[in-house]
């Protein structure tokens, strides 16, 4: 039977999912412990005064430095989660940044406007958010392909939509909702306690991570990679593939809004920014730039996308570019210029993500090596 | 090798690697300038991975060494639309037809500038395209797309045809006909067959070529080939003297080949 | 076992199955053959649950399973393969198989197991791979397999679904010569003793010959003939329309 | 009476400006595949053209056939930056559809950021000929010039659309190579000048869309092509992608719908109207209006 | 070269009497309103120029200024904020959105810094905490400016046509209280701030019969609003007001410009000031925003002269201080930081590319007062 299928959305540049093929090699006693050991080094970082001109602004352990390095991490982590969805059941999510936004106007306003202690506020965000997922996904998912990502597109603007109303002043509309602090603890308030919303990032980071990694390795999570080849096989073999692709999509939003309360955190209040289709799409993008289906690729692609959105503001205006001539510095002082060029680049030059560049160097070794035994 | 005439396809030292995988390795063969060339093997041999390195179409990971000729003409490193412009026709084994556009679609796709479309030869030989000419492709039976992938390529003429797999998932009456059709286009124009049914090659080929493993492992006179029951055997894994448990489809009780 | 009671599937007015009443015995072997664009296919379709039926019923033990999806008919026993190969092509071979013996063993959401760790679902898959005689292709990527590799790695996940009722769409297209018999061996050896029926559509006639024990001829949607071999082939209509004259 | 006859005819020359967007993003995401985010790009720069040139080229001016030659350019040069999007960045990378779209993405962050450069966020004042700005009654509504104009323009896109994929091949052609891309030349055809084309035609409409929309607003800013973008994205998922005639269908839909919806309820409330229109569309006929098939 | 430090350091600043003080503008360098930053940011450099006589130094400290480009974004922002007080930053300034402005100002209370708000224009900056002032106008201002256009309100019926959010909000409620308060009956026409097509607004408009129209609408489509306004027939029924934007959006105004009554906070003209000398020699063509930078670098200059490296004595010095801005005579009230200052008609005459704004009337600091809200921390 051929049937064509509807306008599909194409699977993302698959890899088979780590974790479900370990391969023995070389490094299988080490590797294991790699994320443990990356996790500690990025648990004391904040301990370090290294000065890394050009990198940061100033050393590792100033405050600048480590808000950076939290919304990277945060950023970071979105990605991972966004990944579960795109790069490993192969679903095209245009609205993820909803779930996100969910947490962070969720935290913001129970906490600013209803006046409730983080921790209750945090929880009841989260499973909100968790809810609001599974009500959306529930019914986004009787769609597949670019209609899903359509309809889940419209969801996110109907919550941009709401936040830009500001209806009972709940949201600040375009201005925004500064956080509360008052009610909030001592350790997470004022610039001097940066390192401890660095932390909470990392922890964030770390928990996605690792959730995403234990559901890839799971027998459900073999059902969602199976699940981006071939749908109406999964269903043949016996198995609901709209199940499967709820839980994910729940899953998926409930990290999102997680990471939304830390984030809220994180930047002392909400901003409609993080309703806007464009987040989903800088998702997206750090998911391709890393590597869809990859550990460590989606994280690695978040942190550096952020950094970048970041730090190029501070390039633009550096003066290496403004001795430029005019036809070179006008451009490259627009970080979207920087970032958009630097990205179309990456695409090019590093299909399948940073993650897939180290097996391509292992490539290129080995053949180079072939070379040099047969002249 | 009836190499009385110059061969139309050359094919020397062909080297494919896809992926790291070195495929075919040094095949050489050529193919006559009349009548049906096949190519057989077992599944996975490279034979499909032969016809695509000949029209150009190995994937963008792989890489392609050796020399291929059509008369005195290299095909290599030419653009594949080229190539079949240049009178080379090829039927894909999965059949490619193309799933959203109709049959009558299917086959104006495949009209070239300049040329008459032989569409009553085609329509002659598959009446089923003719009455079908409004029905997406991708809603056919395997059957009539095969009819159709092949109806597509006789549209117009070609100097060379490489057909892979052609009587695949086809009944058994069909199987007589493509192989007829296959026969009476041979007189014309030369072929290059893939085929896993010894019962059409037998009915068709001239010359064969046997790969195992990436290379040949035999080329000479087909017959010769199917005749002898031991080297058979031994290059295709089968009898031939026997068709009940063979790959020969159209036995038809009461009848026998020949 | 598997029943259809007037089967019916109707694109606008054109009926492509056309009211088929089926019955399989359990342990049988039943051949579907028929000219191209019969419906074969469609019927599969329509009994698996990937089309639903304009008409007509779907039984299996006697329970009227037409409404249901096709997971559920599934998990009720009901596996079969496609005519075109659909594998999960960015997996192994080795974890297409395992993802359906797991799919077999319980589809309950499990997040935090790990699967790799599931020995008796590792075993089981090596088992089904062996049998088809793709155990040495276990980590190479099923997308690309050559197309003989995909035919026996569809069958491979069948078999570990452990179905007790198989519907095989064209096994045998472009399995080279060689590895006819062996394939042939394994799907005789399914049936019999097992109580498993199945249900084969195949245009290799010595095939069917060698397998079925009744014949079924679809032409038109409908269904022309349902009988022993023997009298099958002696059908001068089948003859006429599906057999031809042969090579 | 006339309110209604009013908010009918603006509500189609605002229908007919997504349209103008819209067709060009689905012919190149129907035909070729490509979800094309650069499409605003094409748009910025189809305005930017016009407006420079009613400024700079000889010839060229805010009225009659000056303007004329100045939509003319704007078209040209949109169409210039469309080929040469996808020669260079887009051809490349034919198969790989996920990294098309992100090339689109990326391309859209720095086009739009390269124009901000050359000519500045603010908006200027756009070039256009005075009778644009002014109305014409029909049946006691005043009705402004330039909605209608924007009629006119749509209507002829539609018929120029509707007769390049009825009477030439290239419409089967790209749309048998977004199935097979490699099966379309093993039939002897250079698929790559089809994609091409489709990208110039693309570019084109997106362009005019642009010089249009410049008289329409009144204006032009580098970031009026994105805003734009995402209505036009709805009107094409509604309509079905790739299909033109959808897309005019789905554009009429949203425009009025936004237009009564705006006046007889509340603000913001046409939004949410149009958007629950997109996911009520496509829970039901998840093809869009009118499927995919792009021969009308 | 490795080290360990405590992850809670800070740069701690000052201490040395000579050195420089440390002052960082976080504002938009791109984005949306990059043109806005630019005329700030040439106006703060007028501004330090001309309240430090020429020598960047007050007493013997120089005034050493970081800029940051925000881009618009909070969070940015809100990054740049934390990492300039972490190297001992004591004051900032900037915000040119007021996003922006709302998400920096409680940083600065958090950690006791002193934060001068630039061009943002939301209220609620005003009165936000002890150490957030303001160096620009605010909505509030703009809406007396407005009422000053319809002589006794009483029994006038008055039209807020505004963008939906928070923008538009704080723009309603001003008019209810400031102009309805005096005796009109106000009512509002909203509109999505994306919306592209504004007949149906315009009639809605008509059908009230408004004797004012407030219109409070930023963005790139405010063009192609007031032409519908205009095609309508509503410019020409009624009295209509908006605020005056900065001088590349004049001829966008296009015919509609000389049917409209225009509130200013400031156009090229619009005072003749030792200040305004002193800023149109530096920068030639003056605009909207560029008094906003230069009051902010006389407070600046204010804050450092008085307080030195204490925040306290900064606030206590900027509070209750009148100075000679550009503008005229501004006040910074003590109850809630609210900067009063003059604010102007203005009509706009001219065509195609060319336009002059000229004064009609100006309104003193006192006449265009907002309420004193309490300060809320
Ligand atoms: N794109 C690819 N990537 C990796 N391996 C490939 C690719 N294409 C083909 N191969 C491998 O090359 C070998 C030869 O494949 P090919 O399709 O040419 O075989 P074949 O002789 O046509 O077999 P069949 O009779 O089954 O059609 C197979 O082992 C296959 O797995
Ligand atoms: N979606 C559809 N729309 C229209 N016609 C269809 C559709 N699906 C199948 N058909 C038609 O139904 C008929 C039966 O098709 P089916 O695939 O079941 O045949 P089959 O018996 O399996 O043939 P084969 O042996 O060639 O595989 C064919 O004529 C086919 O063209
Ligand atoms: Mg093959
Ligand atoms: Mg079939």
């Amino acid at each position: 039977m051929t049937e064509v299928k509807s306008p599909e959305v194409p699977a993302p540049p698959a890899a088979v999912p780590a974790e479900l093929d370990p391969r023995p090699g070389r490094w299988h006693r080490v590797r294991p412990y790699l994320p443990l050991v990356a996790l500690l080094v990025a648990a004391i970082l904040p301990y370090s005064t290294l000065q890394l001109p050009g990198i940061f602004e100033g050393p590792v352990n100033s405050p600048g430095t480590l808000q950076l390095l939290a919304i990277c991490l945060i950023f970071g982590g979105l990605a991972a989660g966004y990944d579960l969805l795109f790069g490993r059941t192969g679903m095209l999510s245009f609205g993820h940044a909803l779930y996100f936004a969910a947490g962070v106007y969720g935290t913001d306003i129970l906490v600013t406007k209803a006046g409730l202690p983080l921790w209750q506020a945090a929880l009841l965000t989260i499973t909100g958010g968790t809810i609001l997922a599974a009500l959306l996904g529930a019914v986004a998912l009787r769609t597949a392909g670019i209609a899903f990502a359509m309809v889940t597109l419209a969801f996110a603007q109907v919550g941009a939509i709401l936040v830009a109303r500001d209806f009972g002043g709940l949201t600040g509309g375009e201005e925004g909702l500064p956080l509360d602090v008052s009610g909030l603890p001592e350790a997470l308030v004022g610039v001097t306690n940066t390192v401890n919303l660095y932390w909470l990032a990392l922890a964030y980071l770390a928990l996605v991570v690792f959730v995403v990694h234990r559901v890839s390795g799971s027998p459900t999570g073999r059902v969602l990679a199976g699940l981006r080849d071939d749908e109406r096989r999964i269903g043949v073999l016996g198995l609901d593939p709209y199940r499967y692709k709820l839980v994910a999509f729940t899953l998926a939003g409930g990290l999102a809004a997680a990471g939304g309360v830390v984030y809220c955190l994180i930047v002392g209040g909400a901003s409609p920014h993080i309703t806007s289709s464009e987040l989903t799409l800088s998702l997206l993008v750090m998911v391709v730039l890393g590597g869809p289906g990859t550990r460590w690729g989606p994280v690695l692609g978040g942190v550096l996308y952020m950094y970048l959105d970041h730090r190029l503001t501070a390039f633009g205006t550096s003066e290496a570019v403004d001795s430029l001539p005019a036809v070179l510095s006008r451009p490259l002082s627009q970080p979207l210029f920087v970032l958009g060029t630097i990205f179309i680049l990456a695409v090019y030059f590093f299909p399948g993500g940073l993650a897939g560049l180290a097996s391509r160097l292992t490539l290129l070794r080995r053949s180079l090596r072939l070379l040099s035994r047969t002249p | 090798m009836t190499a009385m005439t110059e061969p139309v396809l050359t094919v020397d030292g062909l080297s494919v690697r896809i992926a790291g995988l070195h495929i075919l390795q040094g095949v050489s063969f050529t193919v006559a300038p009349t009548g049906v060339t096949v190519l057989l093997g077992r599944n996975g041999v490279g034979k499909t991975t032969t016809l695509r390195a000949v029209v150009g179409l190995t994937p963008r990971n792989g890489e392609v060494r050796g020399t291929i000729r059509m008369g005195a003409q290299s095909l290599l490193a030419r653009p594949t639309y080229r190539l079949v412009r240049g009178g080379l026709g090829y039927v894909p084994e999965d059949r490619c037809v193309f799933a959203g556009l109709t049959v009558a679609e299917n086959l104006r796709l495949a009209e070239r500038r300049g040329i008459t479309p032989a569409y009553d030869q085609v329509f002659a030989l598959f009446p089923e395209l003719e009455r079908r000419a409004r029905q997406r492709a991708g809603s056919l039976s395997g059957g009539q797309q095969q009819m159709l992938a092949i109806g597509r390529v006789l549209l117009n003429d070609n100097r060379l045809l490489l057909v892979d797999e052609p009587t695949k998932g086809l009944a058994p009456k069909v199987v007589t006909e493509v192989t007829e059709v296959l026969e009476r286009v041979a007189e014309s124009v030369p072929v290059l067959l893939v085929e896993q049914n010894l019962a059409v090659v037998r009915r068709l080929a001239k010359d064969a070529v046997v790969l195992a493993a990436g290379q040949v492992a035999w080329t000479g006179d087909a017959h010769e080939l199917l005749l002898e029951t031991a080297l058979t055997r031994s290059l295709l894994g089968v009898g031939t003297g026997e068709s009940h448990r063979g790959p020969e489809q159209a036995v038809a009780p009461g009848k026998d080949g020949h | 076992m598997l029943a259809t009671r007037g089967l019916t599937w109707r694109i606008g007015e054109v009926a492509i199955v056309d009211g088929v009443y089926l019955d399989l015995a359990p342990g049988e072997f039943l051949g579907v053959i028929g000219p191209n664009g019969a419906g074969k296919t469609s019927l599969f379709n329509l009994i698996t649950g990937l089309r639903r039926a304009t008409d007509g019923r779907v039984l299996l033990d006697g329970k009227d399973i037409t409404d249901l999806p096709p997971h559920r008919r599934a998990r009720l026993g009901l596996g079969r393969t496609f005519q075109a190969s659909s594998v999960f092509g960015s997996l192994s071979v080795r974890e297409n198989v395992r993802l359906a013996v797991q799919a077999h063993r319980g589809g309950s959401m499990r997040l935090w197991r790990r699967a790799a760790a599931d020995r008796e679902v590792a075993a089981a898959a090596d088992a089904a791979l062996d049998r088809v005689g793709l155990a040495h292709r276990g980590t190479a990527l099923a997308g690309t397999l050559a197309h003989g590799e995909k035919r026996k790695l569809e069958i491979a996940l069948l078999l570990a679904g452990e179905p007790r009722v198989m519907l095989l769409d064209e096994p045998m297209a472009g399995v080279s010569a060689e590895d006819v018999p062996e394939l042939v061996a394994v799907i005789r050896s399914l049936t019999g003793a097992s109580g498993r029926s199945v249900l084969m559509v195949e245009h290799h006639m010595d095939v069917i010959l060698e397998l079925a024990d009744r014949i079924a001829v679809m032409h038109h949607g409908a269904l022309l003939a349902c009988d022993t071999p023997e009298t099958v082939m002696a059908n001068a209509t089948v003859q006429e329309a599906y057999l031809g004259e042969s090579l | 009476m006339s309110t209604v006859i009013l908010l009918a005819l603006t509500g189609l020359g605002l229908a007919a400006l997504y349209f103008l967007v819209a067709s060009g993003l689905s012919l190149v995401f129907g035909l070729a595949d490509v979800l094309n985010f650069a499409h605003g790009l094409f748009l910025g720069v189809g305005a930017y053209a016009t407006w420079w040139a009613a400024g700079n080229l000889p010839g060229a001016g805010p009225d009659g056939f000056g303007f004329v030659l100045a939509v003319a350019f704007g078209v040209a040069a949109g169409t210039l930056v469309a080929i040469l999007v996808e020669l260079v960045l887009i051809r490349p990378l034919y198969s790989r559809t996920i990294e098309q779209v992100l090339v689109t993405v990326g391309l859209s962050l720095a086009g739009v950021a390269l124009l901000q450069a050359t000519w500045g966020a603010d908006a200027r004042p756009f070039p256009r000929p005075e009778w644009t700005r002014g109305v014409t009654g029909i049946l006691g509504a005043q009705v402004p010039n330039g909605g209608l104009l924007l009629i006119i323009a749509a209507a002829l896109v539609l018929g120029a659309l509707l007769a390049f994929l009825q009477w030439t091949r290239y419409g089967l052609v790209i749309r048998a190579g977004v199935e097979n891309r490699e099966m379309v030349t093993a039939l002897g055809i250079d698929v790559r000048k089809a994609f091409t084309l489709v990208f110039a035609i693309g570019g084109a409409a997106a362009a005019l869309a642009g010089a249009l929309g410049g008289v329409y607003f009144g204006t032009v800013s580098p970031g009026q092509g994105s805003s734009l973008l995402i209505f036009a994205f709805i009107v094409v998922v509604i309509g079905g992608m790739g299909s033109v005639l959808g897309s005019a269908y789905a554009a009429v839909a949203v425009g009025l719908l936004q237009q009564f919806v705006n006046y007889y309820g509340t603000s913001g409330l046409g939004d949410i109207c149009v958007v629950g229109l997109l996911a009520a569309v496509l829970l039901l006929r998840p093809q869009g209006i009118a499927g995919k098939v792009a021969t009308a | 070269a490795t080290a360990c430090g405590s992850p809670q350091d800070t740069a701690s600043g000052g201490g040395d009497s000579a050195a420089p003080v440390k002052v960082g503008l976080v504002y938009s360098q791109s984005g949306a309103l990059a043109s806005y930053g630019k005329q700030y940011i040439e106006g703060f450099k007028a501004g330090l120029d001309y309240a430090t006589k020429g020598t960047n130094k007050v007493g013997d400290r120089a005034i050493e200024v970081t800029e940051v480009d925000d881009a618009g974004d909070p969070a940015k922002a809100v990054s740049a904020a934390k990492d300039l007080i972490g190297k001992g930053t004591k004051i900032i300034a900037g915000s040119t959105a007021s996003g922006v402005a709302l998400q920096v100002a409680p940083i600065a209370a958090q950690n006791k810094v002193l934060f001068i708000s630039g061009p943002a224009a939301t209220d609620a900056v005003t009165g936000a905490n002890k150490y957030t002032f303001r160096s620009g106008r605010q909505s509030y201002q703009d809406v007396v400016t407005a009422k000053s256009f319809i002589g006794d309100p009483t029994g006038k019926k008055v039209v807020v046509f505004a963008q939906d959010g928070a923008f538009g909000d704080a723009n309603e409620a001003a008019v209810k209280t400031v102009i309805g308060g005096a005796g009109a009956t106000v009512s509002s026409v909203r509109a999505p701030a994306s919306a592209t097509e504004f007949t149906p607004f315009a009639s809605q408009i008509k059908a009230a019969k408004p004797d004012l129209l407030f219109v409070a609408w930023a963005g790139t489509t405010a063009p192609a609003m007031w032409q519908t306004l205009d095609q309508q027939g509503v410019l020409s029924s009624t009295t209509v007001v908006t605020g005056l934007d900065i001088r590349a959006s004049w001829p966008t105004f296009g015919a509609a410009g000389s049917k409209i009554s225009f509130l200013s906070h400031y156009f090229d003209g619009a005072s003749d000031t030792e200040a305004a000398k002193a800023l149109k020699a530096k920068v030639g063509t003056v605009d909207l925003f560029h008094p906003d930078g230069f009051a902010a670098a006389q407070m600046v200059v204010r804050a450092v002269q008085e307080g030195g490296d204490d925040v306290d004595k900064m606030v206590a010095a900027l509070e209750d201080w009148s100075f000679d801005g550009i503008k005229g005579r501004m006040t910074i009230r003590a109850a809630d930081h609210a900067l009063l200052q003059p604010m102007y008609q203005a009509k706009l005459t001219g065509s195609g590319t060319e336009f002059t704004a000229s004064a009609q009337k100006s309104l003193t600091g006192d006449e265009t007062a907002p309420p004193a809200v309490a300060m809320k921390g």
